[in-house]
């Protein structure tokens, strides 16, 4: 090692791309059995469809990335998409649902946070506890029931468009760009690297990786509650267990994506590339009627299958 | 902020106020305490050497200076007046930097992200970083030190070399009054030591006061101004570097002559051969590896950090895959795993103890018997009264001081940890000890303790590979030793060759 | 770069080449599409009643030469699934549509897209509370709970203690079942009412509620399910305690008639998945080819007991679909 | 002052402090005892308490093999559908042979194979056990309703039902098996090879690896052990509720995981026990059974439960702290 060695650029971007060729590959495939599928309105389908995916996907890959894990998120999401209901019937305007929403799914958040950074509390326990709070206050606050009959302008929110792009394809691609920006633009990002990576190096730094933490499950909580308004305005009602079970798929999209579960290894890009693989291998799925347990058993495989590449590339 | 290093303080050796001054410093941790009443002074425009043996408390006071410790007792003078350093930021404020040994790099941040963390420059939304600026300021402390890299490399991508690099680019960018350094050579090569002793010269130049903490003897001349010694978390003494000789600082390191450190009975005849490496290479980055080791013998393996001496010893015991080669355990090839390598008798006492060979949460007792279950209990019915009796006499014939075999083994100190991890082995039966920098972090006396239990172990007719930095342990220890440059063998020393300056001509980088 | 990258790479390459080769395999045992293709939507794959539905659906396609394309949601239940299955079918266009909403509520925008697609689409069993639909073809919950529970009273001739087992709170079944329940308990003075508990539509979760109430009661007369797997769990719960009780069920699946047969459960609420699924296809064939339909078809109430269990014995699949005749008369 | 200075820490209690740990637990259990039996008459009935028994042996069946797997630091999010698969092909082995016993086979086996590979995953392709598990999952929901296509397996012979629901001595049948595993547990943990490695193992990997322990092997001896478990449970709840449908495994793979957690069974691995996974699983039972008993509402449940998972793990943490 006489010579210091040459520049090797590893850029984020340029990673082995094992998710985007699993993208690719299931595109082909689908486009070539099902004719609808490369139709206009079938891409938009898919983009919308997986708007709620990746509005949940986003904040667990930073969740992920400090070694954590948020299981609350399709709890809270179920929560704050009744609130968003019941709000809105009551005063009659989205943006209060919206504002309601949010509040109570970052108050979520940063009770995650605390128990998470405050008391070292293991995520998984922490948020499958508050996973518990959430999905009870969801029937109480619903009585069991869907709660309907809501404002036309929460609707809006899923049928509109802006210039001819359905409105969830453009919150989705802002949500993209935001996070985006964040993690790679500003100092919080650079510190989630450092909360998986390295924590001494930030104490070191004269940072305090508890404040850092907290916020990091805030902004999940905060998240979830924007998308339990895009929730309600799909279902144009508050439903009291309609978006249980949705982290799972956040955090299977995350893993397909590459970001591994340790070392602060995120990428953003790769999580929007495998909420996208699980939306157009439903969505083909679907196409080709294939029998629904087929259809079961796929996504259990297409998570195997990323998680096996990504031991190929890490370990070599 | 400029990285460009302005020049304007006037050194001068005596001036009378140093710049930060620590008086009677206390640091206890649960077992052993680490500092004991240490004061320490240092002067703008000085390199202050801290010398000790390790576990002299070396990396602790380092620690305690920019606040990732805080001091149970003793006071801060910062200028002439007492000031608290509690945490980093205090200390960042002073003005003090520092290059840790393990390093404080964030490996999936680059370069550029990993000088600056905590101080990126602002871009023009709030909360976002000019990542232009970042980049150039980056670049030009890279230059600064001369070390030609692109700044946009991921951390987890460079060399142990590298990363020292990176590390003390961060501390020299920080335009710290006081740089602490933690053994900043300890993986470099020639021509990154000389880069690093040339910027250290331009800093002094400047009135940046210089702590450099190190165990080796030869740099303490070439760079420094005053020396301090620890000793067993005490300074012993302080004195210049013209008025004092290598043997008398050893003294002072080691607290007693040289010459008695380690009884060591030299076998007249070498018993049959052990073990037999031919070739061996792995991935892991060495490459047509030769080494014999017979019984009796105790056979040193030297060579500067990084150099490779790890990766041959995990090769040998099959934690490593090898990619070509042999070898040959007691007559037959093993080309298995550690559960293969423990069964014929091999033991390997791994580098960190704490992550690599204790379960620090369970009892000392269940350590004890860890890697002989199958030998002690071979129908796999585990007795834990029979268990119990191997681990008292266990404890009694190292010596192990604890209250009992069930003590937690988290609350014992590094010596005793260290005979746990040997007692280990013992129970298994192992007839090859490789010990991986056995003493490291291990205080004077139990130092000792263990050189005799390996001496031991030799005469009852065991072999032992021992890897050390440190070349005085070598030399006192080993019947012959194989010496590792980059990743191959660089040459054999029989015991009449074996001395420091063969170690250090063989082991270090030409050119 | 190094041997190591290209040999991993390729390794890779074989596993994608591979992936690629299976999903092909796959897609083309999916024959094409011909004929009108007519897209059935069904709650879950694991309730009976629903595999019911589907088979009556596939039996009247065979008889009137469509073809029946089955979408069901992989997460049983799933509200986005039921949602997201929609709006892909929608752009594939199938001729005709049966459609069972996963909740009558939520799933209304699901329906306009139907509409607004302009497919013709038949309801069947859960009302869907909005939107345009050619038919409802359902049994009515309301009156089939009021005869079950009347069959229930009058064999203990209107006297003795009661217990609900309600389904999954704020699905339309379960309330209309429940009011059914309720209203026959209240035409007997003698019958009292103890508690009313969910069991969410669960076998295991209907059999711990049944476990705590036996304790709480000494003396239960008689227990009203809101569907048969809940009834059965109560039985096994009664069996557990070795106490008695009359129980009643619903939906009249194969499990409730043997248990019927065997005289362990006294009478189930016959719902019939096989006659809504037949009628739904029959409804949206006919339409298609223009033919005359009416625009309900509510399954009179029957009460499945000792009585009249034979017929129900025959397995669904080989049960033969009514002619649209017949289908008329079933209707009130 | 050198090495030899008497250590800082206090000298070991003569209990155990697993023991300790298991104590509070029990406190705690026979707290909630006396809340309830205040509260509601109905609780202290023979017939609840052998209930709760029964019920408290049902789901210790399948946390005590997820114990085992969390002991590694690991976790199998599959054991819900394992249950499922494993009770559906054993009740048609049953109906089709008519003999429960080749039943019972089945299902262990079933169980056993899902468990193996499972472990495979884990141990040789190096997937996260979360990740690995979670996609068994779905691929055996797969599996299972193709295999059942909505149908219910019914009816089963009342001498194998006696084994879910029927009564031995007075004491509800499943609760003998429940001893009997308690002790197998416990012997497997303190008394077997196995079990220490596998308890190093959790505690550090690295270390286990070093020490000559064979991992691979014995990760996936513990994932099929917690298959193996589920196929077990899988016959008990077959028995109990006289019927096999898909969709049985649902409900079953949360609750499972917090009686672990309550029971002190810690994620990082290396500490925890087979009984106090019991002692968890008792604890979650109790407060269900008397949400039930004094009536209320039902979706408070879900709460409850998530606010005693997070007490027990938090006092846990609070207490190890202050060891280490």
């Amino acid at each position: 090692m006489a010579e210091t060695a040459p520049a090797i650029s590893a850029h984020p971007l340029r990673r082995p791309p094992g998710v985007a060729i699993v993208l690719t590959l299931l595109v082909v495939v689908f486009a070539a059995a099902a004719p609808s599928f490369i139709s206009s309105t079938n891409i938009a389908n898919v983009l919308v469809q997986s708007t709620l995916l990746l509005l949940l996907s986003l904040p667990m890959t930073l969740v992920i990335m400090t070694e954590g894990l948020d299981l609350s998120m399709g709890a809270v999401l179920t929560l704050t998409s009744i609130i968003v209901a019941i709000v809105s019937l009551s005063t009659g305007s989205m943006a209060l649902g919206l504002l309601a929403a949010v509040t109570v799914g970052t108050v979520f958040g940063l009770a995650n946070g605390y128990l998470v950074a405050g008391l070292n509390i293991p995520p998984f326990v922490a948020t499958l506890g508050t996973l518990g709070m959430a999905q009870g206050l969801a029937l109480i606050a619903s009585d069991g029931q869907s709660v309907v009959g809501i404002p036309r302008s929460v609707t809006e929110v899923y049928l509109a468009s802006l210039f001819s792009v359905p409105l969830p394809i453009v919150i989705g691609v802002v949500a993209y760009l935001a996070f985006h920006g964040l993690l790679y633009h500003t100092r919080f990002g650079t510190y989630i690297f450092a909360l998986g990576g390295n924590r001494e190096a930030l104490t070191y730094a004269g940072l305090s990786p508890t404040k850092l933490l907290i916020a990091v499950y805030a902004i999940s909580g905060a998240m979830a509650g924007f998308a339990g308004l895009l929730m309600t305005a799909r279902m144009n009602a508050g439903h009291p267990t309609a978006g249980l079970g949705l982290e799972f798929d956040a955090i299977a999209a995350v893993a397909v994506g590459g970001t591994s579960f340790e070392r602060g290894n995120g990428w953003l890009l790769g999580t929007a590339l495998g909420v996208l693989a699980v939306g157009v291998l439903r969505n083909g799925l679907n196409l080709l009627a294939l029998p629904s347990s087929i259809q079961v058993a796929s996504v259990g495989a297409l998570v195997i299958l990323a998680l096996f590449f990504d031991g190929l590339r890490s370990r070599s | 902020m400029s990285a460009a290093l302005r020049i304007d303080a006037t050194p001068s050796r005596d001036s009378p106020t140093p710049l930060l001054e620590l008086r009677g410093i206390c640091k206890s941790f649960p077992g052993v305490k680490a500092l004991n009443e240490v004061s320490f002074a240092v002067w703008p425009g000085e390199v202050h050497m801290l010398l000790g043996e390790n576990g002299a408390g070396k990396s602790s006071l380092m620690k305690v200076l920019c606040g990732a410790y805080n001091a149970d007792a003793g006071e801060f003078i910062h200028h002439g007046t007492k000031v608290a350093i509690a945490s980093s930021a205090d200390a960042k404020r002073l003005g003090i930097a520092v290059i840790f040994q393990e390093f404080s790099l964030v490996p999936y941040l680059d370069i550029a992200q990993n000088i600056f963390l905590g101080r990126e420059p602002n871009g023009r939304i709030p909360g976002t970083i000019d990542r232009r600026k970042l980049y150039r300021d980056a670049r030009r402390v890279l230059d600064d030190i001369g070390f030609d890299i692109d700044p946009t490399v991921t951390v987890a991508k460079l060399g142990v070399a590298q990363q020292q690099m990176v590390e003390i680019a961060k501390a020299v960018s920080q335009n710290a009054r006081i740089l602490v350094m933690d053994e900043p050579t300890a993986a470099l090569s020639d021509r990154e030591s000389e880069l690093l002793f040339r910027l250290i010269r331009r800093l002094k130049a400047d009135g940046v006061a210089i702590v450099y903490i190190s165990h080796r003897i030869a740099e303490v001349f070439a760079l420094g101004d005053r020396i301090s010694v620890l000793r067993d978390g005490r300074r012993v003494g302080e004195v210049d570097p013209a008025r004092t000789t290598p043997d008398q600082l050893v003294r002072m390191m080691v607290g007693r002559s040289v010459d008695i450190s380690y009884p060591r009975n030299f076998a007249a005849t070498s018993g049959k051969t052990v073990l037999e490496v031919v070739g061996l290479s792995t991935s892991t980055g060495i490459a047509d590896i030769d080494l014999v080791v017979r019984e009796g013998e105790i056979v040193g393996l030297c060579g500067l950090v990084g150099s490779g001496r790890t990766e041959v010893a995990r090769a040998i015991f099959g934690a490593d895959l090898a990619s070509a080669g042999k070898i040959i355990f007691d007559g037959h090839e093993k080309s298995g795993g550690p559960d293969e390598a423990t069964r014929l008798g091999l033991a390997l006492i791994p580098e960190n103890r704490k992550s690599e060979g204790l379960a620090l949460m369970r009892s000392v007792g269940d350590n004890l018997v860890l890697a002989a279950l199958h030998k002690l209990f071979p129908s796999g019915l585990f007795e834990p009264r029979r268990a119990r009796r191997v681990s008292d006499d266990l404890i009694a014939k190292l010596r192990i001081v604890t209250p009992s075999a069930r003590q937690t083994v988290a609350f014992l100190s590094g010596g005793n940890q260290q005979k746990v991890v040997i007692g280990k082995w013992l129970a298994a039966g192992a007839r090859l000890f490789i010990f991986d920098e056995p003493t490291r972090g291990i205080d004077v006396g139990a130092k000792a303790e263990i050189f005799a239990l390996i001496d031991q172990l030799v005469a009852g007719g065991a072999a032992a590979l021992l890897i050390s930095s440190e070349q005085a342990e070598i030399c006192h220890v080993c019947d012959r030793a194989y010496v590792m440059r980059e990743g191959r063998i660089a040459g054999e020393l029989a015991r009449a060759e074996l001395t420091e300056e063969n170690i250090v001509r063989l082991g270090m980088h030409h050119g | 770069m190094k041997s190591k990258e290209r040999e991993r790479d390729m390794r890779q390459g074989i596993i994608y080449v591979g992936l690629a080769g299976l999903v092909t395999a796959f897609v083309s045992t999916a024959a094409w599409a011909d004929g009108e293709t007519i897209a059935v939507f069904t709650k879950n794959q694991t309730n009976p009643y629903f595999q019911a539905v589907r088979v009556g659906a596939d039996a009247a396609a065979k008889v009137l030469n469509v073809k029946t394309l089955h979408y069901i949601p992989t997460k049983p239940d799933s509200i986005p699934e039921q949602m997201s299955q929609i709006e892909d079918v929608v752009v594939k266009k199938p001729d005709a549509i049966v459609f069972t909403p996963v909740d009558y509520k939520a799933l209304v925008p699901g329906v306009e897209k139907i509409n607004a697609a302009n497919i013709p689409v038949v309801n069947i069993t859960d009302r869907s509370s909005a939107g345009k639909f050619v038919a409802f073809v359902g049994a009515d919950d309301y009156n089939t709970a009021l005869e079950t529970a009347r069959y229930l009273l009058k064999t203990l001739n209107g006297k003795g203690n009661f217990i609900i087992l309600e389904g999954v709170k704020g699905a339309l079944t379960n309330t209309d079942r429940v009011r059914g329940f309720n209203d026959a308990l209240k035409e007997n003075p003698g019958a009292k009412l103890l508690a009313s508990q969910p069991g969410n539509y669960q076998r295991l979760q209907a059999l711990q509620v049944m476990e705590n109430l036996l304790q709480s009661y000494p003396q239960i007369d008689g227990v009203l399910a809101a569907n048969d797997a809940m009834a059965m769990g109560a039985i096994e719960a009664l069996e557990g305690a070795n106490r008695s009780a009359k129980v009643i069920g619903f939906n009249g699946t194969k499990e409730a008639v043997d248990a019927i047969k065997a005289g362990k459960l006294l009478a189930s609420g016959d719902y019939n998945g096989f006659l809504q699924g037949c009628i739904g296809t029959i409804i949206a064939a006919r339409t298609l080819r223009k033919q005359p339909v009416v625009s309900e078809i509510l399954l009179k109430p029957i009460v499945v007991s000792k009585d009249n269990y034979q017929p129900y014995e025959t397995p669904v699949e080989s049960r033969t679909c009514p002619s649209w005749e017949q289908a008329l008369t079933l209707g009130k | 002052m050198t090495d030899i200075v008497k250590p800082v820490a206090p000298a070991r209690a003569f209990l155990s402090d697993d023991f300790l740990q298991i104590l509070y637990r029990l406190l705690a259990a026979l707290m909630i005892c006396t809340m309830l039996a205040v509260s509601t008459e109905s609780f202290l009935y023979l017939a609840n308490i052998l209930n709760v028994l029964r019920q408290t042996s049902l789901l210790f069946f399948i946390a005590s093999g997820l114990t085992l797997v969390v002991l590694t630091a690991g976790l199998d999010l599959s054991v819900g559908a394992n249950v499922a698969l494993s009770a559906c092909v054993a009740g048609t082995v049953i109906h089709q042979s008519g003999q429960p016993v080749l039943g019972v086979f089945a299902a262990l086996a079933t169980g056993a194979t899902v468990g193996v590979l499972n472990g495979a995953m884990v141990a040789a392709l190096r997937i996260p056990s979360f990740i690995a598990t979670y996609g068994m999952l779905w691929v055996l929901n797969g599996l299972t309703y193709w295999y059942m296509a909505g149908e219910v397996i019914h009816g089963f012979p009342p001498a194998f039902r006696q084994i879910g629901s029927g009564y031995l001595l007075g004491l509800p049948t499943p609760v003998y098996l429940l001893v009997i595993f308690l002790a197998i547990g416990a012997i497997f943990a303190q008394r077997t090879v196995w079990g220490q490695e596998i308890y190093a193992i959790g505690a550090n990997p690295t270390a286990a690896q070093l020490s000559g322990i064979p991992m691979s092997r014995r990760l996936l001896l513990v994932y099929a052990m917690s298959g193996t478990m589920a196929g077990l449970a899988s016959v008990i709840f077959l028995a109990r509720l006289n019927s096999a449908e898909a969709d049985i495994g649902e409900s079953l793979t949360l609750p499972a995981i917090a009686a672990v957690l309550i029971g002190g069974t810690s994620l990082f691995g290396g500490v925890g026990s087979v009984f106090g996974t019991f002692v968890g699983a008792l604890i979650l039972t109790l407060v269900l059974n008397g949400m039930n008993l004094l009536a209320v509402n039902s979706s408070w449940q879900p709460l409850v439960t998530g606010v005693i998972v997070i007490l027990a793990v938090w006092l846990d943490t609070k207490a190890r702290r202050r060891r280490l």
